[in-house]
């Protein structure tokens, strides 16, 4: 499922390997952690458990005190991570011990004022050092006139832009040519009366991607249930998992016993998840 | 010094910045480029609030060329407004001071009090125009959420007020009158409860209600179109001073004084005079309690680049990047960023930036009240404190008697619970212990 | 109907009542006739006061015809006060009771936030025409010392506001103002310690320092000359709104709506349409909390001819001629007198009257907060309160559509004390607390 | 000293009888009272005192709530005396039991509202009942279109008129003609330096009052120490003694022996009062 990018040097990154990989598997997931929060050695614990559970990538947030397009629950965490010490220099460690533990493709995610501030070819090197395979910068629209767009070319780093419903068919297009490994598009499932089937109208936003796309297709939704993972399956090639489980991790008293019980659930809930996924592909649907 | 050119500024929704770098805004070619002042602006913003950023751009071009709604526009800021505000001389102060004659523009007897009404009444008409049913806005002091709540109810619109939980707990006499406008208050309970986590929920909130909702925003700052929105909704403030002053003094001011939180009585102040170059533009900002970062909202202390909240500016963060905490005594100039035209301009050193510490606050408070009988905002007197200072300058280096407005950009009706435990403690804890009810 | 008869009205100074029974006011001539409106208002006084009223009623007639007078005032006003107040057609409040359309006058953009201050620069300023340095005012709700204190500061007038003890309790918020613009505030210990008391001190105080002080009365009462000197300075009110209304509606109002505490807001906005016999004049009166002697201060509830405080007038008294205690939640409607020039039109039957009782009044001021995006004074809030009951009566009466203006006295700032408890106690006690120094 | 008043058909009554006494008096006295403050028992003590001491007149105030002319001390007895139930007809009731107690001539002094609302010849009919001699109403010029002017003349009350040093002469003289019994003027002493000596302003208007007038005056003045009497003497008729009275019955406690006290003290200030009169008649000053 790769496909050649000629403006980047470096044609394959793990992602790619990761979604070409043999075993097909029907809806690969991508889980989300916020370095730092609650610690960088429960971040480690939980990326343990994503890896065993099966989750295929795992999205490291560099926390930042104004993240704009995170709801409450990671906003809270990037805070929390923040009031903790947590620093763009720390996370890299994090994130390169994490690289040397786990074979998922690690993809970062922060928002533009850090690489900014930080310089943006340091911050590429140092993703690129840690391991990196893959940059969300949400606030970083790819018409921007900001040197990140055109340096991340000199990097083993793959830009993935997110894109919504919305978007007009040119901005889409202009996405489409340069985007890298995969392309991230929110949509809300689950909200909308059944939770294991897609609404007519995110059908009909698949439909427009894929039309556009030859790049696969990561969706963020409000997932609640695992079972409203089956809804994604012939429609998206990622389906990403971030709130529910900072939440389930947030809702435990934050001692021993809770971050226990916390991990417990969390290995609970992704095991289900993956299992969903799995099952599905036995049982195979009829979607279009 | 060019006295004849006022008619370009006549009306203010079609005023653009004649600066050298910069082409004037041209309603139908929506590049990239006008998104910028110099290499501040632009829009930091997720994917998905690009299409309603387009359709507000697109919106606000038709709104400049639309002979209806600059009539709908008029008529709310003179009726429900109470435009043109008055341009008075402060003849006692200038007496004071001394060697300058000082006028102020009186925006805080705009209805709710604060220049804020006229950009909330601007997109307020361009919500309507857009077909949406729904404004919501961040709020920090409450000025703006209280103009906002106020033409909400005028237009029917329905209203939400995005505020932090610590402001609502300090500035509850605005969040009072908000709800009795009918407006719904948001509480913010991230990360410092203030106007800059409003800011972020507010964003988020309209990410997901993008059909219906219109994020009304406040100052010149946010993704573009905002700033220049907003900045031309504002501009109405120097057009009528710059067209009242040449008609009373037959010449230009000397200086143009005003604070500047996130920027808009500032730029609604100074655009009508950026081309008049021996206009000398001075922006005030908080110096808090002194220069310790977190005790002040000064960004030109130590001009320092980031890229947040949407848009490209100068902004207190530290040096991984992280917007900083920030103090003032006046809840509206309390904001770690500032409107992107004001940092291309202080870059460009066409307007200059001093700072007002929360003591010179207090002191422009008293100063104001006493000589002229009027009692501003907080913000404001951040401004008038500055005076003493901008007339000794211009005794030390010019003959010429001066001529300084001040944008008088609120009253102070709304600062009561913070000053009056400054000016007054005792009468004031025995004042508010009369009103609790007795137990 | 006279449509065309603007031109009288087009100086608010020069305005005069053209009432049949009462010849024109002549400058000249100080009869003791023109003291009165029919049998109403006079000179009460001890003789002490006399030529104090004397060198105030030359003042003032020579003030009429000044044209220096004329164009300080006019100045004044604009730059300092902010007139021409708006006036906004309440389109959704129109809607809402249907058979009407609505317009407010709202001088509560003015200045200090109410119609007071049309009087207080006029009288400042004849002040100052009669060579004197000192302003004395009484008031109760603190909006007359308000716009006094103001303008005093302005025109460097040194000023002593008396003030019941018990209003400076509950009108704090004025107090603190007042004296951050320089006025001294003399409490007044006597009787009840409210407005009647204040008046009672301010006019002592002035017997005693006539040579040097002028005493500024706040409402259209008091000795002659003050109910017309009052009066005429209010015109402007109704002066700017009929020629406002026959350029949008090109038809007179068919109801005009002012409240009535002392008369000054009513009187200012209704003389300009006293000749417009086909105008209904609406005043409406504080009902207080029911109409128990004591309770309410409804003068025309049983008019009650007596003469008191310098004039003869309608007094809420008892049998023995002793003034009562009144009540109203409005501090400004909270008076036992009312203009004689009112109770005249009273029993011309030109003028008609209304009660409005407490929950009345929080009902209007919920009503305008929600439907025009307009707090109201609590005062003016007695006068929307009445808007669906004059709406019905008209319905029942007339097929046409009824033209109503109801003049927005104030805006509602000043009573956050008084209505935060009624409308939301839990949230007010709650803020209170937050503000109330740990111990 | 009485001179006929072609327009009242009661040519003298006991004011004109007192002041034309044939012990020749330097200087009358009328003190001030208000009708049931603290009490008509009280009262009754008081006028006792003030007649045992010398005082020639005395001026009982029907409490009113709104005394314009009255400085805080009168003010506040007339609170007082009205929320103590105090009413216009319970102080006919004590003027007329005064009357019938003492021989100085009773002066009624109220405000306009009081007997245009009781009714002007109903009050005036009271007053004259029991046994009142002049009638002070302060808020009343002589030019006020009340009918209370002509109406007094039918009763054998004088109608005594209060002026103020900045009269026009065309007023004073307009009062002269009609005032009966004295005219009483107020002025402040005492205030600007000597105590003893009327200042030049005074001396001068009391030139302008005699000049215009042939019928006595009387003067109200802060008076604070007997000594000051004697300023008083060879320019005025009558000296009125006021709120320093209210002032030793306010300033004491008003329990039995505070009251006592009072009256003691209220009695030896007027003794002293009297003295100060009797004394300068033997050692005459030196005036113009
Ligand atoms: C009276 C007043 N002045 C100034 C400001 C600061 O905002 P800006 O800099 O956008 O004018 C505020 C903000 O609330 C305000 O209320
Ligand atoms: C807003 C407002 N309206 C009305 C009044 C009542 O006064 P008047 O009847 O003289 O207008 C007051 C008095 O303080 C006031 O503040």
């Amino acid at each position: 499922m790769s496909r050649p990018h000629s403006s980047n040097p470096i044609t394959t990154n793990d992602i790619d390997k990761k979604l070409a990989a043999k075993t097909p598997k029907p809806l690969h997931l991508m889980t989300h952690i916020v370095a730092g929060y609650p610690s960088v050695e429960v971040n480690l614990q939980t990326a343990l458990i994503m890896e065993k559970t099966g989750v295929d990538f795992i999205e490291v947030q560099i926390p930042f005190s104004d993240p704009l397009a995170d709801g409450p629950t990671i906003m809270r965490a990037n805070h929390r991570a923040l009031a903790a010490g947590m620093t763009p220099e720390k996370s890299f460690t994090f994130i390169k011990t994490l690289s040397q533990t786990v074979s998922m493709p690690i993809i970062v995610m922060t928002y533009y004022n850090i690489p900014f501030k930080v310089g943006i070819d340091n911050f590429l090197s140092a993703a690129t050092q840690a391991g990196v395979s893959g940059m969300i910068i949400p606030d970083i629209p790819y018409d921007a006139t900001e040197p990140y767009l055109e340096l991340i070319k000199n990097y083993p780093v793959y830009p993935i832009f997110v894109v919504s419903p919305q978007i007009t068919s040119l901005r889409l297009k202009k996405i489409a040519s340069i985007a890298q490994g995969f392309i991230y598009t929110t949509l809300r499932i689950g909200i909308t009366g059944s939770k294991t089937t897609l609404p007519p109208e995110s059908l009909d936003q698949f439909a427009r991607l894929k039309q556009t796309l030859s790049i696969p297709i990561a969706a963020g939704f409000g997932l609640s249930a695992p079972e409203q993972l089956n809804s994604l399956i012939h429609h998206a090639n990622i389906a990403v998992i971030g709130s529910k489980l900072l939440d389930i991790i947030e809702n435990h008293p934050s001692n021993i016993n809770g971050r226990k019980n916390a991990l417990t659930d969390l290995e609970t809930f992704l095991t289900e998840c993956n299992q969903t996924i799995l099952q599905s592909n036995k049982t195979p649907k009829s979607h279009p | 010094m060019n006295l004849t050119n006022e008619n370009h500024f006549m009306t203010q929704i079609t005023a653009t910045t004649k600066n050298p770098t910069q082409s004037p805004l041209q309603a139908e070619e929506n590049t990239a480029r006008e998104h910028y002042f110099g290499k501040y602006g632009g829009r930091y913003v997720p994917e998905l609030l690009i299409p309603a950023l387009d359709e507000l751009e697109k919106a606000y071009t038709e709104a400049k060329q639309s002979p209806t709604f600059k009539k709908k526009l008029e008529q709310l800021l003179r009726d429900f407004g109470g435009r043109p505000t008055p341009l008075i001389y402060a003849e006692n102060l200038s007496n004071h001071l001394g060697h300058a004659k000082i006028y102020l523009k009186n925006e805080g007897l705009l209805h709710t009090g604060a220049h804020k009404l006229n950009n909330a009444i601007g997109q307020a008409l361009l919500t309507k125009q857009m077909g949406k049913t729904e404004v919501i806005a961040e709020t920090g002091a409450g000025q703006h959420g209280l103009a906002t709540a106020a033409i909400c109810a005028k237009l029917n619109l329905r209203c939400k007020i995005f505020m932090g939980t610590l402001d609502i707990k300090r500035q509850y006499p605005n969040v009072y009158n908000m709800k009795l406008m009918g407006a719904e208050i948001i509480p913010v309970a991230d990360g410092n409860c203030t106007l800059k986590d409003a800011v972020n929920a507010a964003m988020k909130y309209w990410i997901e209600h993008l059909a219906t909702s219109h994020y009304l925003i406040g100052s010149a700052l946010g993704p573009a179109p905002f700033p220049r929105i907003v900045r031309d909704f504002q501009a109405i403030i120097g057009t009528e001073t710059r067209k009242t002053i040449l008609e009373r003094e037959k010449r230009l001011p000397s200086h143009v004084v005003a604070c500047a939180g996130g920027g808009s009585n500032a730029l609604g102040m100074f655009t009508a005079f950026l081309t008049d170059a021996n206009v000398e533009l001075i922006a005030v900002e908080a110096g808090g309690s002194d220069t310790t970062p977190g005790n002040h909202a000064a960004r030109m202390l130590k001009p320092d680049i980031g890229i947040a909240q949407g848009y490209k500016s100068f902004f207190l963060q530290n040096p991984d990047g992280q917007l900083m905490d920030t103090h003032s005594i006046s809840a509206g100039l309390d904001y770690p960023g500032i409107a992107p035209e004001l940092a291309y301009f202080a870059e460009q050193g066409r307007i200059q930036f001093l700072r007002a510490s929360d003591d010179d606050c207090l002191t422009g408070y008293k100063l104001l009240s006493l000589h002229e009988g009027i009692v501003p905002a907080l913000e404001t007197a951040h401004a008038i404190s500055k005076l003493p200072h901008i007339v000794n300058h211009i005794k030390k280096n010019t003959q010429q008697e001066a001529l300084i407005i001040v944008n008088l950009s609120g009253r102070g009706d709304k600062d009561l619970f913070i000053a009056a435990p400054h000016i007054n403690p005792d009468d004031w804890t025995q004042f508010l212990k009369t009103h609790l009810p007795k137990t």
